[in-house]
């Protein structure tokens, strides 16, 4: 599985292509926006084809390494299937979720002149 | 494996896509082009992946039943992967092998009012 | 007409992309004369993720020093159900976990969570030193 | 400009019965195989594309060109009819040609070029037709010609025909006399007609008389002369006192003590000569030589010695291998499997414990740097079925019998010579690769006190590389 | 790491793709990063080529019998070879089949010509009343 990550302004945009499991997961967990906690980071999962309990466990945990709800993580572009997964799991609760890019974006700039 | 059948100046040509196995090969046998021994027909290889003996099989079966038993079956785009597979059996000595679909249709159609 | 596909694999987290994608294609050469494109696209994926779930499962829990430890995933097909079974060494477990509280961030425990939601039907039982955790879906 | 390649299988059918196990299209040239002095030649005269043809199958032709990247161009293959003319080539690969000028280059020839000159600007501007030709070869451009150059430069190109014994023996000393100026020819020499390759070891006295070409892992041991106009191959050994005087030899060939070889193709067990095309064949498939016979393997003396050395070496090694066997079988990492080996005499078998130190940890790189894994040998060596210093024992596998019944001098022992001389191991069983001609060559020379030196060298090499693990 | 993966599917033509395609995919687990592509490649096609011919050999001779013939293929790993075995139920065969001309194109004549071609080594023995046809290919 390959992420490219870009950026637009301090927002980091995070693009994994292909599957997300146990050997993928890794992967995210190190990844260095993922780990910073004031970072604001979008998970853009269109790419994503399959993912697993331990794919789930990875965006979780970029979730928790965020000092506070407002470093939020949202994801986009999420396809049918990987939606079922996270409404069987109740993940999406956890969440903002948006089905592209784009409006994310919008969603976090708001988000962060709110905060400053 | 699916077969699209096209006609150019009365050349049949069948394109296969996918794989022609022991599975496969008796879509490719039983069709129609292939059956009547005075068509000549061009097989398009191009989206071909994997051949194997009974593929081969079919074809040097179908050749044989041709009335012009050289010139009736023409091979056009085989890629590397096809073509190794027929160098091991030498099968590559029974047939016209040409890299482009149209260079084969003019060669068959030359033949074939040359026979006529 | 019933048919049987046994596999068994060493329980090493590097196999469970070869478990699940087997898992895959017998479910769409199973399925796929009877179903529409999209149907049988859902039933795979259903079997590629319940396999990986339960083989991924099998491993993690497997004791340590278990270097040769096998997992046997068994498909049984009898029309229209597809049934797989993994079965596996370790110690016994229950199927009932209840469904991780979402509020405590869990990072994992979600495996069968998704098994039962995605498959009709999910059977735990023990057999001998064996545990065998069958699922199956109908077309 | 892009080049064609087209080859059919009679023209170069005499190769399989001279030169057996080698692809025609891969005889070595001097140091090249034939193939890579077209495809240079194609690169010289502006071609970035190249296409083999041929009315057979290309299998190792195609491992060692692959896509010809290691060139920088791009080469792919096709096949044709025995009887399809260049019209019926270019047709079958429209595709390929496109709207660019072709040359065609066909059948088994040599061609005589001079990188120096300039073929590039001839080759796009001179008119559609044939180039260059000789019986049975063809260099033909077809398609537009560029515009014509400002001045005219004329670059001579003429062929030779590769028909046999003798035209391959021209052509080849013809490249070496020629040398680097005028191919592209590998290897490094410090004054022009001398190419050597990696790893060759040249003993004091030995004469070198230019034009030479040597390959890699080669041994030129003392008081031979080689050249002029010797051209080497690898993975060879030329043993004291010989001398190569306008000849060829081969790849993996040992050529025994005191010969004269002059004027003549050697390869594997079989001397040919070019010009009345004879050829002769030796006894042993490896040894263009007279081997002493078999006996002295086994004269007591040798035997003896190398059970004194095997008493030693259990005796000192006993209490490391007490330790690490007991411990690397509680973690499960010692796992001995009886397996078949050759045994000396031929066609027999005899079964050895294999020891597998399987997963790598400080402790089995201990135990394999002492030889640990093959201590219970040592005892067999007592019995007389192994000696302490040999051939490397081969599992019997069916095609192996024959081999001991051809190869008179295998002799399974507890080390290897190939260890003992740190050779290249590939794992080449006794019949090819390299390993085995360190072997033969041992076995033909060496006596009981070598024997011992050998020993402790193989036991050295072997600590060495496994503890650097 | 020595390991090993047993599949049994029965002997029906039907199977024949899913065979190949998970002796590709076994093949592909050896594929480390300090092997060329174009050799990686290259090993995987072969398992997938030989595998079908073996399959679809053993599913041609089957002896007409009510009962299917279950076929089982067993993969062993050694660090830079594989091993694929493929046990059957029907009656003694040997690979030392002759080299089929071509002119005279027998239908499953070339299937072990070409597995003896793309494999290093390919041995076959009776095993009770089973053949087990063993090939191996290193890297």
């Amino acid at each position: 599985m390959i992420i490219t990550e870009t950026s637009k302004g301090d927002i980091a945009i995070l693009a994994p292509d292909g599957k997300l499991d146990h050997d993928s997961a890794p992967e995210i967990r190190q990844n260095r926006s993922i780990i910073d906690p004031d970072k604001m980071v979008v998970i853009d999962l269109e790419k994503v084809d399959f993912i697993d309990d331990s794919g789930l466990g990875a965006i979780i945990c970029a979730l928790r390494n965020k000092r506070n709800a407002n470093g939020v993580t949202v994801l986009s572009g999420m396809n049918h299937r990987l939606r079922i997964i996270f409404e069987i799991t109740n993940i999406h609760k956890l969440f903002n979720i948006f089905d592209d890019v784009a409006p994310t974006i919008e969603y976090l700039e708001t988000r962060q002149i709110e905060r400053t | 494996m699916t077969i699209t059948e096209t006609s150019q100046i009365g050349i049949a040509i069948l394109s296969l896509n996918g794989t022609l196995d022991a599975l496969s090969a008796p879509d490719f046998r039983n069709n129609r082009s292939v059956i009547d021994p005075e068509k000549s027909v061009v097989i398009d290889m191009e989206n071909l992946d994997f051949i194997d003996s009974s593929g081969i099989g079919a074809i040097v079966g179908a050749s044989r039943q041709k009335r012009q038993p050289v010139g009736g079956i023409i091979l056009s785009c085989m890629n590397d992967r096809v073509r190794k597979v027929f160098e091991i059996t030498n099968a590559q000595k029974l047939f016209h092998i040409f890299d482009d679909t149209i260079a084969a249709v003019d060669f068959a159609a030359t033949r074939q009012s040359a026979r006529a | 007409m019933s048919s049987i596909i046994t596999l068994t694999l060493p329980g090493d987290i590097l196999f469970a992309r070869l478990a699940s994608q087997t898992a895959s294609s017998i479910a769409r050469l199973l399925a796929d004369d009877q179903q529409t494109e999209t149907e049988s696209c859902v039933f795979a994926h259903a079997f590629e993720l319940a396999v990986t779930e339960a083989f991924t499962n099998s491993v993690t829990h497997a004791p340590e020093n278990a270097t040769s430890a096998m997992v046997t995933v068994t498909f049984l097909f009898e029309q229209p159900h597809l049934t797989v079974s993994i079965s596996d060494a370790n110690e016994p477990f229950t199927i009932e976990t209840p469904a991780p509280d979402i509020e405590s961030f869990p990072e994992n425990g979600f495996g069968l969570l998704i098994i039962r939601k995605l498959m009709d039907r999910v059977i735990y039982r023990r057999d001998g030193e064996w545990n065998i955790l069958s699922m199956s879906k109908s077309l | 400009m892009k080049t064609i390649l087209a080859f059919r299988e009679e023209e170069y059918a005499w190769v399989h019965e001279a030169f057996p196990c080698i692809h025609p299209l891969l005889l070595p040239l001097c140091n090249k195989p034939f193939i890579e002095f077209l495809i240079d030649f194609a690169i010289i005269a502006d071609s970035s594309s190249l296409r083999l043809l041929c009315d057979g199958g290309f299998d190792a032709v195609e491992r060692y060109c692959e896509n010809g990247s290691r060139w920088g161009i791009d080469l792919s293959y096709g096949s044709i009819h025995p009887d399809d003319t260049i019209h019926a080539m270019l047709g079958k690969n429209r595709k390929f040609c496109g709207e660019e000028r072709i040359m065609i280059i066909s059948g088994f020839s040599f061609i005589r070029y001079d990188k120096r000159l300039n073929y590039k600007s001839l080759a796009n501007t001179m008119a559609a037709g044939e180039w260059a030709t000789c019986p049975g070869g063809r260099i033909t451009l077809s398609g537009m010609p560029g515009k014509t150059p400002a001045h005219w430069v004329d670059a001579p190109l003429s062929l030779m025909p590769l028909d046999g014994m003798a035209s391959y023996y021209r052509a080849s000393m013809e490249a070496l006399e020629s040398g680097a100026d005028r191919y592209v020819l590998p290897g490094y020499g410090d004054e022009p007609g001398c190419a050597f390759g990696r790893n060759v070891v040249i003993s004091k006295s030995v004469e070198i008389r230019k034009p030479v070409s040597i390959g890699n892992n080669v041994q030129l041991l003392a008081d031979t002369v080689i050249g002029p106009s010797a051209i080497i191959g690898s993975n060879v050994i030329i043993d004291r006192k010989s001398s190569v005087e306008s000849s060829i030899v081969f790849d993996n060939t040992y050529i025994g003590e005191h010969l004269k070889i002059n004027g003549r193709i050697a390869s594997g067990n079989r001397l040919n000569d070019p010009k009345s095309g004879a050829s002769i064949a030796m006894e042993d498939p490896h040894l263009l030589s007279g081997i002493k016979k078999k006996g002295v393997l086994r004269s007591f003396p040798r035997k003896f010695t190398h059970a004194v050395a095997a008493l030693v070496m259990i005796a000192v090694l006993f209490i490391p291998f007490v330790i690490l066997r007991s411990l690397l079988k509680l973690r499960g990492q010692w796992k001995s499997a009886r397996t078949d080996f050759l045994s000396e005499a031929t066609g027999m078998t005899m079964s050895l414990g294999k020891v597998e130190l399987s997963t790598a940890s400080s402790l089995t790189s201990i135990a394999a740097a002492l030889s640990m894994d093959r201590y219970g040998w040592l005892f067999r060596v007592l019995t007389g079925q192994l000696a302490l210093i040999g051939s490397k024992p081969l599992p019997a596998e069916k095609n192996r019998l024959e081999i001991t019944r051809s190869a008179l001098s295998y002799r399974p022992g507890v080390f290897s010579y190939a260890e003992a001389e740190e050779w290249p191991s590939s794992d080449g069983d006794a019949t090819g690769g390299d390993a085995a001609i360190v072997e033969r060559f041992h076995i033909a020379h060496s006596t009981p006190l070598s024997d011992i030196s050998l020993i402790i060298k193989a036991f050295v090499n072997r600590f060495q590389e496994k503890s650097i693990l | 790491m020595n390991k090993s993966i047993t599949i049994t599917l029965p002997g029906e033509i039907k199977f024949v793709r899913f065979a190949s395609q998970t002796a590709a995919s076994v093949a592909t687990l050896l594929i480390s990063e300090n092997i060329p592509e174009s050799e990686g490649t290259q090993f995987v096609h072969d398992f997938e080529l030989a595998i079908c011919e073996a399959f679809t050999n053993s599913v041609k001779h089957a002896v007409k019998r009510d009962t299917l013939q279950m076929l089982t293929i067993t993969f062993e790993f050694e660090p830079r070879q594989l091993t694929v075995c493929l046990r059957d139920t029907n009656g003694p065969f040997t690979i030392e089949t002759p080299t089929p001309e071509i002119t005279d194109y027998p239908p499953g004549g070339y299937g072990l010509m070409i597995i003896r071609k793309v494999m290093d080594g390919v041995t076959c023995h009776r095993d009770g009343d089973s053949n087990i046809l063993r090939m191996s290919k290193s890297l």
